[in-house]
């Protein structure tokens, strides 16, 4: 440092200089970036030809992301409105996890052993080596492994995907499309929107024609364990008022006739014992 | 490529040297969890191998469905004189998994030997800080354990349930009370010398000398 | 409608408050708004529960006259979200506890649950600031535990990538030092410098911030005529933010003497607490993992590892100055030599090593970044570590601050470089 | 003095108090939209270009947003002495505007102690500083508060005596007739070009200013004395700073630069000769903001004890040492005051 100031002195220069010179910022509403061709930031859903979303719904994308940022909504095949975003994904997962954290007790997990459940490895193998390991199979593999557990545990998908080389998300989401179960054949949990907006459209009268058609009341089971009923703040469906959640999915807005039509639809798909089960339940209700 | 190292390491330490494995540019010993201070040690104080860069220090579980359950620290070193890095992989019981410190050979171990606590659950004895490091100091459980379950509820999982390490028992305050003056605050600016500080701190004994396993 | 289950009872609002109320009561000694309201007010920032180590005892402690202050985790200047629990004596630091965690994402986690592919899109977060680093050592590992390499025109696509994100890293570095002593305009000519070079660096990635350009046994895209004409234009006007951060900065008088001489790392400490990089450079040790431990082409490259004696926080401004021109001369020597050939080597779209282990180190902007990974043969990593530089590093700061200002610790912190994203992975 | 002429001088003062408090919101949004444009500027930025031609109502934008944001509280905070501290602050600097000589017979109160007014007012609004640091229940704010009375206390010292040099020469304490004798004597700086720097200083201290902003440096106690507070109080603060600035300018220009007179012309009497030095004044006040925002862009902060140290150390004694050469210098020449008493 030969003369005390010339740091000061050159750094003053240096933003004088500067005061003058050509502004670098962009005025980007006017100014367009040009963007590398390589640009991959922006997310899109792809048009087919006809104009139409290839987006089928089919959750996987909702399903594999680790964030859980993604959010969906559309419409099944039969019309109604379904839905997968966070309310599905936390309600499911991490809603006890909060409570417990937050120093309340807990409701205890609905299915605790779905994530675990063991499945006979070997035999398994033998069916994947039996439909020659193709991935074609894989809904042939699907009928197998749901006829001897009734459902589709976890681990079973794993191993699926392990042998078949497919992506475990393709694999899950190719199950939940495919008339599969996901989880254990007992129960099928409806619940019931109580937020102030499915209330004001009418919350209650859905929850009576539920009361009604399962023959039992909020906050129990139908004898047979095929349907229990809920009532939750965090269906989270404002804007589909009045909402049910069947398991995990959402439907909205819908009337009594709609709600008591999904629940027997579902009735009907679990057998004729636990449909006469209920019945009986409901008869012996009135 | 690293044979010199390897003849070095079975010269020094017979009894490891069916435990030797190398690849393109690693050398690798397994010792037992206990040792693990004493072969550190060794191996960078030695003439010869002069490993004085502690490059990582990690914990592997091998989990419950394992043959062989089992905790894994494992250590990689560098040396200048050899050109293969150095890996210590020292076993822990996993059902007691304790293990010596090593932050009395490098200070640079704390915040490794803190994220193997918070994260596997490790117990470093002589440790002086041995906090959760991640995690919020309440948290029950030990993340990257294999019986950990990631997408489900952490509560619920096999590696949970363990209770906060508390060991009140092992302070002995009055000692840095003494030694604990006024002197931080006495001159500004802090000199060179002055930036020693554990050393005037803890009273001549340096922070090293306590973190050393008793 | 009644509640899904009564035993779950969400406590009223009013009740909470007044529960706060008596907490403080209990903790001031008194209500608040009374005549000592002032009691027990340096203790705030004590753990609500007994100490859980001896050094949490001892940082936990008050003498008297001193206070605690809680430097975040919001705080302008703490580098993304880090608490720093200063102990103080009036202005003078005398004890000093970072506390982390607050961007803890389990990454490593993340990535034992993903595929060896899909790895490299979950490093890309840890340490923001120069991605393209993170990417390169688990490339390194997996190609290692793959045994398989990537063509040489790849590897000296990466080699340019990593100098061109070292280059912005120290650039900005230099910014972040000037704004947490005050001085406003050096991280903006910084940001300049880094936004012409993320843009470059977009043209062959696609992506501004976190490139996910590395694959395993290659890069994702070869050079294009758009990276090519940018990068000669980057490299004629790349001088002129950062000389005038120099000019800004090197020489004037407050700076030095508000650098000179402070948090002074001498080689033995930092040997010791394990600091690699530029900070352990700057104390006077020699140790660049591009000539200690050559990993893709550096050794076929010319270049120099500069040190420094003083191990100031004035030595570490001036060791990421003298990097910069390194890495300018090896993105030249680089630009020069790069083969033809692909720039991807065959791999299948689900990768499976054999099961084994790999160790592989780089040289990121911030120090010696490693990955140990270890394969039981499935498609996922049986175990996926890193070592991330600025988490290693900040275990300096209790050692380095006792006895400087509460200005100074925001200045030794800026100097040490560290990123949060990669401290808390 | 009879009632007409009490009630005449009365009406004279509520006036000028009036129009002075309310310029000091046009002048606070000027001063901020200074800085607001030089700094982006030189940032190589455009700075505010979005609100009104130019950009030119981003700070008035401001100052109405400020004005409709909540005002907190603290729980723990001591409401009367939090309440009344930006108040304090805003006061200090409203009042020492009565004493500026704008323009030719353009002074709100012509006083002929107007020098110790000034200073003495000025410093009043250290207090308020450390009432607001003390009432904040913060630690940051305490640090502030306690930084903002060492600073301010410690740098009055060498600002006060380095303007004592000029009121030798001038044998006057009244800033008219200190501008009255620039003009038949030429400038202060001319006279005083050792204190000036001094003078200089010392004065960014005093006002806060880069790289003397130890009471709000934002990298280290986040926003200092101010940090609980928000709404129109901090505002009030805000507003402070920057007419603190401007006044400085003002005073630093009457000091040493001449006021509002213009080198070679004479102005001319009446309406004319008004305008002509408050034009002068204004350019020469603004230049000295356009400095303080130039030095805020290119330095970085000094530290607490370096600033103390160059008050105690080298400030004052080269005022004291000031001081006493033209004391000698005026009485070894025998110069005589032109304008004084």
């Amino acid at each position: 440092m030969a003369i005390p100031g010339a740091g000061i002195a050159q750094g003053m220069w240096t933003t004088l200089r500067n005061l003058f010179t050509p502004k670098v910022t962009r005025q980007y509403p006017e100014e367009r970036p040009q963007m590398p061709e390589r640009w991959r930031g922006r997310l899109d859903l792809i048009y087919d030809p006809f104009g139409e979303h290839k987006c089928e719904v089919c959750f996987q994308c909702a399903q594999v992301c680790p964030v859980e940022a993604i959010d969906m909504s559309g419409f099944d095949s039969q019309g109604n409105r379904i839905r997968y975003g966070m309310p599905e994904i936390y309600d499911e997962r991490k809603d006890a996890n909060a409570y417990r954290r937050a120093g309340l007790p807990a409701r205890p997990m609905r299915n605790p052993v779905r994530w675990d459940e063991p499945v006979d490895e070997p035999w398994l193998r033998g069916v994947i080596e039996g439909f020659g390991a193709r991935p074609e199979a894989l809904v042939a593999i699907f009928g197998t492994v749901q006829e001897r557990h009734g459902y589709l545990p976890e681990r079973a998908l794993r191993v699926i995907s392990d042998r078949l080389t497919i992506h475990w998300a393709q694999v899950f989401g190719a199950a939940g499309l495919g008339g599969f179960r996901l989880l254990p054949a007992e129960g099928h949990v409806v619940t019931v929107c109580a937020c102030a907006a499915c209330r004001f459209a009418g919350g209650s009268e859905l929850l009576d024609a539920l009361t009604d058609e399962l023959g039992i009341g909020p906050g129990e089971a139908t004898p047979d364990g095929a349907f229990s009923l809920e009532t939750a703040t965090d269906v989270g469906a404002g804007a589909i008022a009045p909402a049910i959640r069947i398991d995990t999915l959402v439907y909205g807005p819908i009337t009594p006739e709609q709600a008591r039509h999904l629940v027997s639809e579902r009735r009907r798909a679990a057998g004729p014992a636990a449909s006469a089960a209920t019945a009986a339940a409901t008869g012996a209700r009135a | 490529m690293a044979g010199g190292l390897v003849r070095a390491l079975s010269d020094r330490f017979p009894e490891l040297a069916d435990t030797l494995w190398t690849d393109e540019d690693t050398v690798e010993i397994q010792v037992e969890g206990s040792r693990n201070v004493e072969v550190l040690q060794a191996v960078r104080d030695d003439a010869e191998l002069g490993f004085w860069w502690l490059a990582d220090a990690a914990a592997v579980d091998y989990g419950p469905d394992r043959d062989d359950p089992r905790f894994e620290v494992v250590y990689h070193l560098f040396s200048d004189r050899h050109p293969a890095w150095l890996r210590i992989r020292a076993r822990v019981d996993r059902a007691d998994p304790r293990i010596p410190t090593i932050t009395g050979l490098w200070e640079g171990a704390m915040f490794h030997e803190r994220e193997m606590y918070d994260m596997m659950g490790i117990v470093f004895e002589g440790n002086r800080d041995l906090r959760r490091i991640y995690m919020s100091p309440d948290y029950r459980s030990f993340p990257q354990r294999k019986d950990f379950l990631l997408p489900d509820d952490a509560a619920d999982s096999a590696a949970a349930g363990v209770v906060p390490l508390e060991r009140p028992e092992t302070w002995d305050l009055s000692r840095f009370r003494e030694g604990l003056t006024s002197a931080a605050a006495a001159t500004y600016p802090p000199t060179a010398e002055r930036t020693g500080t554990e050393q005037e701190v803890e009273g001549g004994e340096t922070l090293a000398d306590q973190s050393r396993p008793r | 409608m009644t509640a899904v289950d009564p035993e779950i009872r969400i406590p009223d609002p009013i009740e909470l408050d007044r529960a706060e109320e008596e907490r403080l009561a209990a903790r001031f000694g008194t209500a608040p708004g009374s005549a000592n309201e002032y009691a027990g007010f340096e203790t705030v920032g004590i753990p609500d529960r007994p100490p859980q180590t001896e050094r949490e005892a001892e940082m936990y402690s008050l003498e008297e006259g001193e206070m605690l202050l809680n430097m975040g985790p919001q705080h302008p200047s703490t580098h993304g979200v880090m608490r720093l629990v200063l102990k103080i004596r009036g202005e003078v630091v005398t004890d000093l506890d970072p506390v982390l965690g607050y961007l803890h994402r389990g990454i490593e986690k993340l990535c034992e649950n993903a595929t060896y592919t899909t790895v490299l899109t979950y490093v890309d977060p840890m340490d923001y600031m120069s991605a393209m680093h993170n990417e390169h050592a688990p490339a390194i590992a997996f190609e290692k535990l793959y045994g398989i390499k990537a063509p040489p025109r790849a590897e000296y696509i990466r080699a340019l990538v990593v100098e061109l994100n070292r280059v912005f890293s120290h650039g900005l570095m230099m910014g972040f030092l000037a704004l947490d002593m005050g001085g406003i305009t050096p991280i903006l000519y910084g940001f300049i410098n880094r936004d012409d070079t993320v843009e470059l660096l977009a043209s062959i990635s696609g992506q501004r911030m976190l490139f996910n350009f590395f694959r395993v046994g290659g890069v994702n895209w070869d050079v294009n005529d758009e990276f090519i004409n940018r990068l000669s234009r980057w490299r004629a006007e790349v001088g002129k933010a950062i000389d005038d951060n120099i000019a800004l900065m090197t020489q004037n008088e407050i700076f030095t003497q508000r650098t000179k001489g402070m948090g002074v790392l001498t080689a033995d400490q930092a040997i010791s607490l394990g600091v690699s990089g530029p900070n352990l450079r700057a104390s006077g040790v020699p140790f660049d993992v591009r000539k200690a431990h050559p990993y893709s082409i550096y050794p076929e490259l010319e270049f120099e590892v500069i040190t420094r004696p003083e191990g100031d926080t004035y030595a570490r401004y001036l060791q990421r100055v003298a990097e910069i021109e390194q890495s300018l001369h090896l993105i030249d020597q680089i630009v020069d030599r790069m083969p033809h050939g692909p720039v991807q080597a065959q791999v299948p779209g689900i990768i499976r090593p054999r099961p084994g282990r790999a160790f592989a180190a780089i040289e990121s902007p911030r120090g010696f970044y490693s990955v140990y990974a270890i394969s039981d043969g499935g498609p996922n990593p049986y175990r996926f570590r890193m070592r991330d530089p600025s988490f290693i590093s900040l275990q300096v700061m209790p050692k380095l601050m006792p006895g400087h200002l509460i200005a100074d610790t925001m200045a030794i912190m800026a100097s040490l470089d560290p990123i949060m994203g990669g401290v808390d992975k | 003095m009879d009632v007409g002429e009490l009630l005449l001088g009365v009406g004279r003062f509520v006036l000028a108090t009036t129009l002075l408090l309310l310029l000091t919101v046009p002048t606070a949004f000027i001063v901020i939209q200074i800085e607001l444009k030089v700094i982006a500027q030189m940032q190589l930025r455009f700075g505010p270009n979005r609100v009104g031609p130019w950009g030119m109502f981003q700070s008035t934008i401001h100052g109405f947003k400020v004005l409709a944001k909540e005002d907190t509280t603290p729980d723990q905070a001591d409401r009367p002495t939090f309440t009344m501290a930006p108040w304090m602050v805003f006061m200090a600097a409203a009042m020492s505007m009565l004493v500026i000589p704008w323009a030719p017979g353009l002074v709100a109160v012509e006083s002929s102690i107007s020098v110790v007014y000034f200073f003495a007012v000025l410093g009043l609004s250290v207090v308020g500083l450390l009432v607001a640091g003390w009432a904040s229940y913060n630690k940051y704010s305490l640090l502030g508060g306690l930084r903002s009375a060492a600073q301010m206390v410690s740098y009055e010292i060498p600002l006060t005596l380095s303007v004592v040099g000029l009121v030798i020469l001038t044998g006057s304490l009244s800033f008219t007739e200190m501008i009255e004798w620039q003009r038949v004597n030429g400038w202060g700086i001319a006279w005083q070009w050792w204190a000036f720097p001094i003078f200089f200083i010392a004065a960014t201290a005093e006002i806060n200013r880069t790289p003397f902003d130890m009471v709000e440096a934002d990298s280290e106690i986040v926003a200092g004395f101010a940090t609980e507070y928000s709404g129109m109080r901090f505002g009030f603060f805000f507003f402070a700073e920057y007419v603190a600035l401007f006044i400085m300018s003002a005073i630093l220009v009457t000091l040493f630069f001449g006021g509002w007179l213009i080198p070679f012309v004479e102005l001319p009497d009446g309406i004319l000769g008004t305008v002509m030095g408050l034009l002068s004044f204004f350019i020469k006040t603004y230049f000295f903001v356009f400095v303080a925002v130039w030095m805020r862009t290119t330095l970085p902060r000094v530290r607490v004890d370096q600033l103390m140290s160059m008050a105690w150390k080298w400030l004052l004694p080269l005022a004291l040492v000031n001081l006493f050469v033209t004391a000698a210098i005026v009485l070894i020449f025998n110069l005589q005051p032109v304008g004084g008493a």
